[in-house]
Formats: structure tokens, C-alpha cells, sequence
């Protein structure tokens, strides 16, 4: 439990950047290497590094942040709607009303802990949706989803030109959102996201929301108010998760209710437990995972196995694709759920702290305490 | 004055298969200080016992339809009915009821099984831990029953002398237009006997004394040199057979799909806080009270007034409880808030 | 440039659009650069490859799963037939035709799948990632009306053709109607007009009429479809009320049906909350009431088999319509029904045969096209007639890209004789009754080129 | 006389029947080390929790420093110099030793909330040192990246008063800080406690191990039933019959 100086800090952050910004490279043999795809990495990458500076840091389990990303993702669509494509106002919004949205309902849910707090969010975010579908259908568009219209106001865009014959997409001053230049644009935000998660984690600030999730009490007789500090880290969470919201309707211009179900909360609590609580990059592994398994485990398909199996005999091969196909195609969510279980049966901790369980087993014997220590802060160092 | 009454019917109805899924949770929940996120499956495992049932009920001789000749279309003529003539009839009209008999041993060896076989390693991991490995293990059981009997809902009726109505304004000299469904007024009173069978057992028994002593405090109850694990395995079972028969029973009402149990999960858990954790009466009492006033919240009258109120008024009623008071109805202090 | 897609999954017009987009750059919105090549480059053109890909994007999880699995079935079965396999199913009965059983345009049809999970969300990844990474020249599939007008849009944008699955609500050709999306499916307001002169039959034209309807967009439509139909009879409406979706138990929506002088149930529902509602609603014994003197009527203005199976004997002698049955003995249907029967052992369902007349009859346009450049493929879908696909002579409007063609109205069949025979059809209303304007809606189309 | 610090003035509380404290009064000297002594239930842990705004008690006041400290919150009474060690150890248990004790030094620099999120922890060297420096003064500098919820009972207890010493809190309050200790611990413990006493930090202590009230104290309180019976130098208290009678049983000390 060294804290790693500001020098190692940069040293990860290079090589955290250049891991993302070569995504479209490294992950094209894997199949995942097409704008979509790489897009919701980069999103929902942002989605549960800011979910984990609540969870992972305070230990506050909120089961309802997929309503901020619902937020995010309308007030991005309304402003491409009213007043212009361009994205940055539109992220500016979004993050902002998040922000405001985390604030009210972070400020009532927080003044609760444990479950109680989880099913307090959970309340505040399945009313959100609710009411998203049905009633508030003249703000949300329903069932449908807030789209673009040819004949929306756009009173920017419109002051400047004339409206073209198609519909407009959002861009960054001629920049499409749309395809490879969207996705660079995801992961330089996703890489300035994750630099302002590393500063918190390393900082008084986010050492002392770790003290909260670790003894709370102790903390109040300690001389700290807590509850600033919670509602700050979940009003940030939040803005996290607005932006999340914004992106997704910047690379895609359509905002549905679905964003705000409990599932999609549940989602991103998913993704944060299985790569590892609390770690800076955990997160992101399980983003990796669970997207992957949805856009690509789902698409496979008989004929797609028998060509993976085409170096087999043929019997070999229909026999294995009879075995196999049940667990690919409409069979992913099994696979899934089977991979949850057996991560955190053989993983305690999730994948960042399993990896560094089984690197300490290869070990020859065990440390004694001098060694432990530095063990120790090696992983820790490696988790952060 | 009659909408009123059957409304309050309605919300009893409800509350009653909240109450009833609520209670295995909070038993998991209180003793084995576990997060169940496979609760709803178990619900849903409980409905598909009714659906294998009466599959194994009306396992049939198959006369084809020799009309059409590129795929096989027949008639299904259960062995049940050709060998029994209307003896097997009416065993298979009442396969609902019966498969009752049926789940209390099948539901009892999957809560076995999953406890021990995966829940008891996790006693002592982190609540997250907890959460993503019950997630996993809901996806998994819900996924086998997809394969096994496809997503489509299955009806499965219940015998037929129950599917009218029952005339209650008629009996108490209300307005005739009171009718209520016979199924679910069983289903109210099989929901209050489970209830109270639980409540007997717990409170009656030694072992229930144990387990309610566990709840308190689990720690101490361990020292006492009682054998607690073992205790823990049958509180798991036996929570998987109250649910498991919350579901059997509710499966005429509701025709059985493999999601079902997703649905009724996180309404499960809101009502157990609503509840109190640790509290097998908030829980009880929690399922009603939202049951209730989720009919009330439905009458076209207070939704004019309030549109969308019926969608909401669960998390509302929910979000003002936990507010007002801080550990649900009748919750422990320093249960489960860390 | 080739006009060949090069391999890390830029487009041609990707490359250009970007290049376009940094010289006109500044503070210059984006849609200047939109439409801005004149030549016939599109997404995904196979230019000199042997195959062509489409994408067949079905629920495959979540409540609509086995109707997803129904309609990647036909849609495998209609690959096969157009590659030249099997027994050609509705390709010896289409007319015109233009296929000739060697792909289209002479190269080999592949497919990829994808998963919608029904939520617009997925669904549009999906189908991003069947037009980006694999390539994709149509897409097609769906199980609910959220998601084929979310999917339709994204055409729109990505410039790939989407030919719509199952999608009931007046939206899709509608207010939401898009130049790239088709919908050969019947819609809500088709299924007013057809219920009307058999309900003004079954049940005259003094009734009391109470809706539940799905609180949702597709439920409105249908809700405002058929109370149109039924107060045009001189049926009054006594209420119509919305329920949330997925809410499982209805039965305190139903009990206020009891005292309202209701003697007409409509529930406007669909899949699972279908399901339940009826179940319950028999359940609290409204068919066999009798109001104002009448029999009480429960109407299903949408069937479907899996939901008939789902509701079990409920569904018996209740009214409703469909899009296409198999038991309908026309020449199209027979030879689907016999080919698909063939294939897998049972007949498909109406959700399967409009997912593949819809790839089929995408693929009938390229050839009479001569090209895979949409805007072609769009001219030559618009306006198409056809018949011999099931539904007797049929058309494309050009001006809502829907399909008019005959809708059938279905009981709940009191006596199977098989395990498939669940509906009955009642009466096999003719396209012209169902006909209406398409500037009822709104709704605007959009440019050819994108 | 020196300053009176801290004033408990007619304290009542009662739990359902039970009366925990009845009528309370205490004063405590600035620069003492005063022990409160006392049965089993007799108030001691309540009179404490009063003082740091655990509870809240049914009447009376508690005067800190001249200010009533009743009705603020638990973290405002930290910050105006209360300081308190618990019974069972409250530490930081995922944190290492050394972040341990940055926090309260940060608390105390920084008061009850500081939105320092873009400091880097390597930066604060100040409190770094300071930490380093009250680890080595306990003799647990050599474990200062070790979990802290590693340590043995005896360590964490130790731990915690360094989290309390590194405030330089104006008033210490010690929960039996050697209860549950082995005979070697308790004295390592008291050598410390001598140590602090030499800083002239005024602390208010209960304990039931004899042997530490009286090398420690400089005046004893016997509480008996919620309420002071006794109140003196070590050496009145140890003649002081009521006390051998009410408490010690009349034991020879």
C-alpha cells in the first residue's frame, strides 16, 4: 500500500493512453475492431471509471446511476435538437444537468447507508424510467427514443446556415462523430477520464473517501464531515455518468428509456465487481468483458462455428458446433452468467486482484514479512 | 364502495405474493447475511416445477394429423386420460395443486444444493462478491429453463372448478357485480398459511429459536457450540421452498416464463428493505402495504388526478419509508448498512 | 480508389466523409458536406467480391426470444432459397421474379446475426456492427416497434437498407417512416379496419367498449386505431386506461372493467403482457358475463401463435388479427409453409413469413435494379406490385413504404386439431377495405442519397 | 487550580428504564491525566459517548473549553479538540498504517471537509513525515505499508492512540486502552502513555487494570451506578472506604 509518486502515476497514464488510442488496432483480430463497438468500450469505459470513484472508493453500492446516463444522453439529443450539432455544448449540458440530478438525489439517498442507500437509488432510477417511457413521452419520445427531426429548430446552426436537404449529425466543428473519428473522440474524453480518476485516487481526497468505505465512523470522531465528501464523489460519479449518457448520444443520436432500467444500472455494478472494485483499470477489463460477450459471443453463429471449426474433420466439427453452439448466439447471456461465477469463485476480488493472487502463487516460497510488504505494495501499486 | 373492495381484494392478492417472495429473502437475507440475487430465480424455478408437472402429467400418445404431411402436426392425447378415462382427467386438471407435492422436494434440494454447493463460500466476501456470483448463478438457471422450455410463457390453468369467480358481494350482501377469482382468493389464503407456518416454525420450534437467535447475532450463536452451518443450509432450503411455492401457486395467475424471475427480483428487494432487513415481519408487512396501495394507486380515479402514479408508487411509497424511517418498517440497527 | 471496402472497416465514403469534413472545416456544421458526391459510391458496396452479407438482427434474448429464433429461421430458409437450395419455397410462386437462384446478382448470399435483446440500445449496436465490421448491405429483423423505428432511423444515417420485421405500430410507415426502412408487416390501423366489418357482425353495432392498452407508443396507436374503427360502428367508448409495461398482474386494472357497463374488452397489449392480461381477465370471469343484455367480449386486435400458445385455452373464440397465417391455402403459403415444414418439422408463424418475404423481396428489387446502390434498390421497392408472397396481389406505397395487402381477422380456434391450429381464420378481409391515405400520419421519408 | 476543560454538569440519561447516568458531574483539569474508575455498567463508556456527541443525552450540559459541545455533531467536537480512543479498536482496517495516520494529521490540518482531489499524496511531505514520525514514536514506523487490519489487537490499539496523538488533540479520551492486552503490551502501553503525560496533553481514561490508573493518573473519579461517588488524588481514592465498599469490595489495593 505504497502511494505511487506522481512520476509512476504519468508513466501509467502513457501507457494507458497508448493502449487505448492503438484499440483499433489490437483489437481487430479479436473481431472487435470496427467504430461501434470500440465507441461503447470507450463510453461505457467512462460509464464505470466514474462509478468506481463511488463504489470503488466510498463502498456506496448505488443501484440507479444508469438514470444519469439517461439524463445525459437527452439533454445531449435535446441540444442537437435546439440549438446546434455541434457536441461540445451538448456535453457541456449533459454533464452539467447530471451533475444537478446527482446532486438532489444524491443529497436525499445518501442519507442512508449500506442497502437502505442501493434501494433508495434504485427507487429514484426505476421512476425515472418509468415515467421516461410513459408519461414524460413528450420530453423522451417513449418507447421510441428521442430522435433527430429534419424540421428541428437548431436556432445555432440555423442563425449561421441554411438547413441541408438530409438530417444533420452531430460533429465537432466539421469532426464526425460518427465512425473512427467518433471514437477518438471517446477515448481522448475516456483518457482525460481516467487521468482525473488516477488524480482522486491518489490524492488526500480520495484517500479520505477510502477511509470512509473502510470505517465510517471512525471518521466522524476523526473531525471529517462525511457526508460532503459522499455526496461529492457521487455528484462526480454522476457527471461521470452524464457524460457516458452525452457520448452515447453524440455517437448515435437516439436516447432511449432502456438506458435508465435497473439493468442498465446493474450493468455497470456488474462490470465494476468483475474486473475489481476500487482498482483504477479493473473497471475497464470488466467493460471489456461484458461488451464483448453482448456485440460479438451474440453474433456467432452455426455457420460462424463451422467455419471456426473448418480445420477439424467434419463429424468433429458438426459435433462440436452441437456442443458448443448452445453457448454462443442466444446462448451468451448463459455463457456470461456462467463467466461470473467462476471469475469470483476463482477470483476473489474480481480480475485485477485474482491477477495478482496467482502471480503471488508463482512465488517459490512464501515472503516472509519484510517481502510481504513489498509483495504487497507491489500489487497494490499494480492495481492503481 | 365495490370498486374500493375489490381493489382492496386485488392488493391483499398482491401483497400477499410480495409478502410471500419477501420472506425468503429477508430469512436469506437476516440469517446467512447473504445478497440473494438468485432469489428471483428460485420464484421462477418454483413456477417451472408447475410447468414440468404437469408436462410429466400429460406426457401423451400423439395421433397425427395425416392432413398435412411436411411437418408433424397431431393431436395430443395424454396417457393420463387413455388409461384413467376422466380420473385421469381431473389428476391432470389439477396438476397445479398438486405439483406442490412435487416442488417441496425439488425446491428443497436446489436451495441444498446451491447452498452448498456456491452460496456458503461467500459468507464471508464482500456484499459485491456476493452480488455478481448470485447474478451469475440467476443467469445461468434462467438460461437452462430458456433451453429447456423455450421463452414463450406456458399456460399452465388451474383446475377447472377454480377458474370462475367466486360470488363474494353476493355472500355478504354487497353489490353483485363483487366477484372475485377462486384462484386467487386460494392463493391469499395458501399465502397466510405459509406465513403463519413459517412464523409457527420459527417461533415455535428449537431450531427456529436458533436461526432467530442467529439473526441477532450470528456470532454469538456460533459459539454456543451449535452446529450453525448446518442450521444455514436448511434456512437456504427452506427459503427456497417458500419461494419456490410462491411460485408454483402463482403460475396459473401469471403463465410461467423463464425472465419471470428477473421481474420479480428487484421488487423482492425493495420490499424486504421497506420491510427492514432482518425483519421477517417489516417484510410481511411491507408486501402489503405495497400491494395495497399499488391497487389503490391503479383506480382510474387517482391516476386522473395523477397521471403515471401506478407506475411509480412502489419506488415513491419506497423512497418515503426508508426516508422517514431510517431502517424500513420494523429493520435493525447495523443490518446491513455498510 | 476502389471502391472496395479496404480492410480495417473504413468505407470509401467514411474516408471521404472525414476528408470532406477537415477541408470544410471551422465552424461550419456538418450537414454541409452531407450528399456532397454525386457518384454512385455507397456503405458496404461488394464491388467485385463473390458474396454479398446481409444481417438478420432478432431478439434472441428477453421476452420476444422465441420469436426471434422463428424469424432467424426464416430467414436462414429464404439465404437458402436464394442461393439456389431446397425447393425454392415462395420463389415458384413469387410473380414477377426477377431471382434466379444463384444469390444476388449472381453472388452468394452469407449472413451474419445479431442479437436486439428488444431495447433499441442493443439493437442499434448490432446493427452497427453488421454495417461496419461485417459489412452488411441490408438489414432486417425485429420483434417490437420501438426498436424497428430505432433501427430504421439508424439506415437512414449509415445509408443501409433495413427491412423491418414484426412492427404493428402506425409509427414505422408513419410519423417515424424512413426512405431506407420497409415494412411489409400489417399495422395498427390496418387491424381497426379490418376488425370493423366482422365486429359489426359478431357484435353489432351498440356496444360499450373498455381498452387497456400498453403504456406505450405502439399501444397508443392501436388504442386510437381501433377506438376509431369501433366509435365509426357507433360503439361508445366507456374508457381507456394505460397500463405500465411488463406489469405482470393486472387484475386491478380488470376489476374496474366489472362495474363499468363495459360489455367489450379491448386489450390492447402484445407478448407477454397479452398473456397475462387475458389470462386474468378470464379469470375474473368476463366472458362469461353478460351486460346490457349481452355476451361480454374480450378483442385482441393483434395475434400471434406464440402468444395463442402462451394464453392457452383463454384464447378460445376471441377475435383478433393477424398478418398471415399458414393455414391459409393460397399458393405462396403453401409453398412456404411446405418448405419451411420441411426444414424444421413445424409451420412458421407470421413473424417468420414476413422476415422472409422481406429478404426476399429486398433481393428481388437488386436484381431488378441491376445494382446494390440503394437509392436504386429504394426506386424499385417503391411503388413494387406483387403477388404470390402469401397475401394475394400486394403493394409497396411508394409514399409510406408500406405494404397493402389483404389482413386476416382470427378467432381462438374452440376445437384444434393439431397442436398448431390455435387460430381460426375468421374472414380474410380484402386489401381495399384496409387501405387509408398515407397523409393521415406525417411523417417525412428523407432523401434518397445520404 | 489550573483551567477546567471539560465540564459535565447534571448529566441524565437513561435507556428505556435503565438510568446510565444520573446526575453526573465532572470536571477534568487542563494537563491532567484523569481516571474514571468503576463497576461494570456503570455509565463510563456512556459518559464518554456523551462527550463526543455519540449520544445525546435526556439533560444536562457538557462544557468544552467554555463551549457546550451538546447538539454538534461528532466531527465538530473533533475539531475543537476531543479526541477520542475506543474500546474496540476503530481504525482503518484497508488502509495501511501510514494512510492511518495521514488522515486524522489531515483532519486536523484541513478541518471537517477539503475538496483536495488534484494533489497528488507524494506532495504532502509535511504530513508524510509527521506520520512517519508518530509511527516510529510507537514503534510501528518498520510496518507503515502494511494493512492496518493485519496488525495484532495490541498494534491497533496502539495505532488508533497515535491516530488520536497526531491531532494534538486539547483533551484525549482512552477507553480501557489495555483491556484484552497481554502483561508485556500493557506495559509497552503504559511507557507511553508516561510519555504523552510529559507532553502535559490533558486525558481522561478509563480503565479497570489498577496497576495503570495509578502510574498514570493524577486524579481518579470512581463512578458507580451513573453517577460520581468519589473523587480525589490517587492516593485519597485508595484510603477512601465508600470506594473500597461500593467497588472494590473492600479489596486490598
Amino acid at each position: 500500500m505504497t502511494i505511487p509518486s506522481f512520476k509512476k502515476d504519468m508513466f501509467v497514464m502513457l501507457i494507458f493512453s497508448a493502449v487505448i488510442l492503438t484499440m483499433p488496432m489490437w483489437l481487430k483480430p479479436l473481431g472487435a475492431g470496427y467504430p461501434d463497438l470500440l465507441q461503447k468500450f470507450a463510453i461505457f469505459g467512462i460509464f464505470a471509471v466514474g462509478y468506481n470513484i463511488l463504489f470503488g472508493l466510498t463502498g456506496y453500492l448505488s443501484f440507479g446511476h444508469a438514470a444519469f446516463l439517461g439524463v445525459g444522453s437527452y439533454t445531449a439529443v435535446w441540444s442537437f435538437k435546439l440549438l446546434t450539432m455541434n457536441v461540445l455544448p451538448a456535453i457541456l449540458f449533459s454533464v452539467v444537468l447530471s451533475g444537478i440530478v446527482a446532486a438532489i438525489i444524491g443529497f436525499i439517498s445518501l442519507r442512508r447507508s449500506g442497502i437502505y442507500f442501493s434501494i433508495l437509488t434504485l427507487a429514484f432510477a426505476q421512476m425515472f424510467y418509468n415515467m421516461a417511457y410513459s408519461v414524460l413521452t413528450p420530453v423522451t419520445n417513449g418507447e421510441t427514443g428521442l430522435q433527430l427531426a429534419r424540421t428541428d429548430p437548431r436556432i445555432i446552426d440555423n442563425m449561421l446556415s441554411e438547413a441541408g436537404a438530409g438530417l444533420p449529425s452531430p460533429g465537432l466543428f466539421g469532426i464526425q462523430m460518427s465512425g473512427y473519428s467518433g471514437f477518438y473522440f471517446c477515448a481522448v474524453l475516456l483518457i482525460i477520464a481516467f487521468f482525473i480518476s488516477q488524480r482522486i485516487f491518489h490524492s488526500p481526497f480520495g484517500m479520505k473517501l477510502q477511509a470512509i468505505k473502510s470505517n465510517q465512523t471512525r471518521m466522524k470522531y476523526t473531525g471529517y464531515n462525511t457526508r460532503p465528501y459522499l455526496l461529492t464523489a457521487f455528484v462526480i460519479s454522476g457527471m461521470y455518468a452524464g457524460l457516458a449518457g452525452a457520448l452515447m448520444a453524440t455517437t448515435d443520436p437516439l436516447a432511449g428509456a432502456e438506458r435508465m432500467q435497473w439493468t442498465a444500472s446493474g450493468e455497470v455494478v456488474l462490470m465494476t465487481i468483475l474486473g475489481g472494485v476500487g482498482t483504477l483499470i479493473g473497471p475497464l477489463l470488466g467493460v471489456g468483458i461484458i461488451k464483448y460477450f453482448e456485440n460479438i459471443f451474440s453474433a456467432l453463429n452455426e455457420q460462424a462455428l463451422l467455419a471456426a471449426y473448418s480445420f477439424m474433420p467434419d463429424w468433429l466439427a458438426k459435433m462440436m458446433v452441437t456442443i458448443t453452439s448452445p453457448f454462443v448466439g442466444e446462448g451468451w447471456h448463459l455463457t456470461l452468467g456462467a463467466l461470473f461465477v467462476i471469475i469470483v469463485v476463482f477470483l476473489p476480488g474480481g480480475i485485477m486482484e485474482g491477477l495478482g493472487k496467482i502471480k503471488n502463487l508463482f512465488r517459490k516460497r512464501p515472503p516472509d514479512p519484510v517481502e510481504k510488504t513489498l509483495v504487497e505494495g507491489q500489487i497494490q501499486e499494480e492495481k492503481a | 364502495m365495490d370498486a374500493i373492495l375489490l381493489q382492496i381484494l386485488n392488493g391483499l392478492d398482491k401483497g400477499g405474493a410480495y409478502a410471500l417472495i419477501a420472506l425468503g429473502l429477508t430469512l436469506v437475507f437476516g440469517t446467512l447475511g447473504v445478497v440473494n440475487f438468485a432469489h428471483g430465480a428460485l420464484f421462477m424455478l418454483g413456477a417451472f416445477c408447475s410447468v414440468t408437472f404437469q408436462k410429466l402429467l400429460t406426457i401423451s400418445k400423439q395421433v397425427k394429423d395425416t392432413s398435412i404431411t411436411f411437418f408433424d402436426a397431431y393431436k395430443e392425447m395424454p396417457y393420463l386420460e387413455i388409461w384413467f378415462g376422466d380420473y385421469g382427467k381431473t389428476i391432470i386438471d389439477w396438476s397445479v395443486p398438486l405439483s406442490i407435492l412435487f416442488a417441496i422436494p425439488v425446491m428443497l434440494l436446489i436451495g441444498l444444493a446451491m447452498e452448498r454447493g456456491l452460496i456458503r463460500h461467500f459468507y464471508k466476501r464482500t456484499h459485491a462478491e456476493q452480488i455478481l456470483v448470485t447474478f451469475g448463478l440467476a443467469i445461468v438457471l434462467q438460461e437452462i429453463i430458456k433451453l429447456s422450455f423455450g421463452a414463450n410463457p406456458i399456460p399452465t390453468p388451474a383446475p377447472e372448478i377454480f377458474s370462475g369467480t367466486a360470488p363474494i358481494g353476493a355472500l355478504f350482501g354487497l353489490g353483485e357485480s363483487v366477484v372475485y377469482p377462486w384462484w386467487r382468493l386460494i392463493y391469499l389464503g395458501f399465502a397466510f398459511s405459509v406465513i403463519g407456518s413459517v412464523f409457527a416454525f420459527l417461533n415455535l420450534t428449537t431450531f427456529g429459536m436458533v436461526v432467530r437467535a442467529g439473526m441477532m447475532d450470528r456470532e454469538t450463536v456460533g459459539l454456543l457450540g451449535i452446529n450453525v452451518e448446518r442450521r444455514f443450509t436448511i434456512v437456504f432450503g427452506l427459503a427456497a421452498v417458500v419461494t419456490g411455492l410462491a411460485g408454483v401457486m402463482y403460475s396459473p395467475i401469471l403463465p410461467p416464463d423463464y425472465h419471470m424471475g428477473m421481474d420479480f427480483l428487484v421488487l423482492s428487494f425493495v420490499v424486504v428493505v421497506v420491510g427492514g432487513m432482518g425483519s421477517l415481519g417489516g417484510a410481511v408487512a411491507a408486501g402489503f402495504l405495497l400491494g395495497i396501495l399499488q391497487s389503490f394507486a391503479s383506480m382510474n380515479e387517482i391516476k386522473s388526478i395523477i397521471p403515471g402514479i401506478d407506475q411509480i408508487i412502489i419506488y415513491l411509497v419506497a423512497v418515503f419509508i426508508i426516508l422517514v424511517r431510517p431502517r424500513g418498517l420494523f429493520g435493525r440497527e447495523g443490518v446491513m448498512e455498510d | 480508389m476502389s471502391d472496395k471496402k479496404n480492410s480495417n472497416g473504413w468505407s470509401r465514403r467514411d474516408i471521404m466523409k472525414a476528408a470532406g469534413a477537415f477541408t470544410a472545416a471551422g465552424a461550419m456544421p456538418m450537414f454541409f458536406s452531407r450528399g456532397a458526391w454525386a457518384d454512385k459510391t455507397f456503405v458496404n458496396n461488394p464491388g467485385n467480391s463473390k458474396t454479398v452479407k446481409l444481417g438478420f438482427n432478432v431478439p434472441q434474448t428477453g421476452a420476444y426470444a422465441d420469436e426471434g429464433a422463428d424469424e432467424l429461421r426464416a430467414y436462414k430458409l429464404a439465404v437458402k432459397h436464394l442461393n439456389g437450395e431446397g425447393d425454392g419455397g415462395m420463389m415458384q410462386t413469387m410473380k414477377p421474379m426477377h431471382l434466379k437462384g444463384n444469390g444476388i446478382l449472381g453472388k452468394k448470399v452469407e449472413y451474419v446475426t445479431g442479437d436486439t435483446q428488444t431495447k433499441s440500445d442493443a439493437a442499434r449496436a448490432s446493427a452497427r456492427r453488421m454495417i461496419e465490421k461485417d459489412g452488411v448491405l441490408m438489414f432486417s429483423g425485429g420483434s417490437s416497434s420501438g426498436v424497428a423505428i430505432a433501427q430504421q432511423s439508424l439506415a437512414q444515417d449509415m445509408g443501409v437498407i433495413f427491412m423491418c420485421g414484426l412492427t404493428h405500430s402506425n409509427d414505422t410507415t408513419g410519423k417515424d417512416k424512413r426512405r431506407y426502412g420497409f415494412r411489409h408487416f400489417f399495422n395498427a390501423k390496418m387491424s381497426g379496419l379490418a376488425l370493423g366489418p366482422v365486429l359489426k357482425k359478431e357484435m353489432g353495432t351498440d356496444r360499450r367498449a373498455y381498452h387497456l392498452t400498453a403504456d406505450y407508443t405502439w399501444g397508443w396507436t392501436q388504442e386510437e386505431s381501433i377506438k376509431e374503427t369501433t366509435e365509426g360502428l357507433g360503439w361508445k367508448t366507456v374508457k381507456t386506461v394505460r397500463t405500465p409495461l411488463g406489469a405482470g398482474d393486472f387484475s386491478q386494472y380488470i376489476t374496474p372493467v366489472l362495474n363499468s357497463g363495459a360489455d367489450v374488452l379491448i386489450l390492447n397489449h402484445y407478448g407477454k403482457d397479452m398473456i397475462n392480461s387475458l389470462t386474468q381477465a378470464v379469470q375474473f370471469g368476463l366472458r362469461d358475463k353478460i351486460v346490457n343484455g349481452k355476451q361480454f367480449e374480450i378483442i385482441v386486435p393483434l395475434y400471434s401463435r406464440l402468444m395463442a400458445q402462451g394464453a392457452g385455452k383463454n384464447i378460445k373464440g376471441i377475435l383478433g388479427t393477424t398478418n398471415w397465417n399458414w393455414a391459409l391455402k393460397n399458393e405462396g403459403s403453401k409453398a412456404f409453409v411446405k418448405s419451411f415444414g420441411n426444414e424444421y418439422g413445424f409451420p412458421p408463424s407470421q413473424a417468420a413469413h414476413t422476415c422472409y418475404v422481406q429478404t426476399l423481396l429486398y433481393a428481388n428489387a437488386c436484381e431488378m435494379a441491376g445494382t446494390f446502390y440503394p437509392p436504386e434498390v429504394i426506386k424499385q421497392l417503391e411503388g413494387f406490385k406483387f403477388d404470390g408472397m402469401g397475401n394475394g396481389p400486394t403493394e409497396y406505397r411508394a409514399a409510406d413504404h408500406q405494404c397493402f395487402k389483404d389482413v386476416l381477422v382470427m378467432r381462438g380456434n374452440e376445437h384444434p386439431t393439431s397442436q398448431f391450429d390455435l387460430l381460426e381464420i375468421v374472414q380474410v378481409v380484402p386489401r381495399s377495405q384496409v387501405e387509408y391515405p398515407a397523409s393521415i400520419f406525417g411523417g417525412e421519408l428523407g432523401p434518397y442519397k445520404v | 487550580m489550573s483551567n477546567i476543560i471539560l465540564e459535565i454538569d447534571n448529566v441524565q440519561k437513561s435507556f428505556g428504564g435503565l438510568k446510565a447516568l444520573h446526575n453526573l458531574n465532572l470536571q477534568v483539569e487542563e494537563g491532567k491525566v484523569h481516571a474514571i474508575i468503576g463497576p461494570n455498567g456503570a455509565g463510563k463508556s456512556t459518559m464518554l459517548n456523551v462527550c463526543i456527541g455519540r449520544l445525546a443525552p435526556d439533560s444536562g450540559v457538557v462544557t468544552f473549553n467554555g463551549e457546550n459541545v451538546l447538539g454538534k455533531q461528532p466531527h465538530e467536537i473533533n475539531q475543537a479538540g476531543i479526541s477520542r480512543v475506543f474500546q474496540t479498536p476503530e481504525i482503518f482496517p484497508d488502509l495501511s498504517l501510514l494512510q492511518n495516520v495521514m488522515i486524522p494529521a489531515f483532519a486536523k490540518r484541513e478541518g471537517s471537509f477539503r475538496f483536495n482531489m488534484f494533489s497528488n499524496l507524494c506532495s504532502e511531505k509535511e504530513v508524510m513525515d509527521e506520520a512517519s514520525h508518530i509511527l516510529h514514536d510507537i514503534g510501528l514506523n518498520e510496518q507503515e505499508h502494511d494493512h492496518a487490519g493485519s496488525l495484532s489487537r495490541g498494534d491497533k490499539r496502539r495505532l488508533e492512540l497515535a491516530m488520536c496523538l497526531i491531532q494534538h488533540p486539547k483533551l484525549l479520551l482512552l477507553d480501557e486502552p489495555t483491556a484484552g492486552m497481554a502483561r508485556h503490551d500493557t506495559n509497552r502501553t503504559i511507557e507511553l502513555l508516561k510519555k504523552i503525560k510529559e507532553t502535559g496533553m490533558t486525558k481522561v481514561i478509563i480503565e479497570h487494570d489498577m496497576h495503570v490508573v495509578f502510574s498514570v493518573a493524577d486524579h481518579i473519579s470512581v463512578l458507580a451506578q451513573g453517577t460520581i461517588i468519589a473523587s480525589g488524588t490517587p492516593d485519597d481514592i485508595r484510603g477512601n472506604p465508600k470506594v473500597q465498599e461500593a467497588y472494590l469490595g473492600g479489596a486490598h489495593l
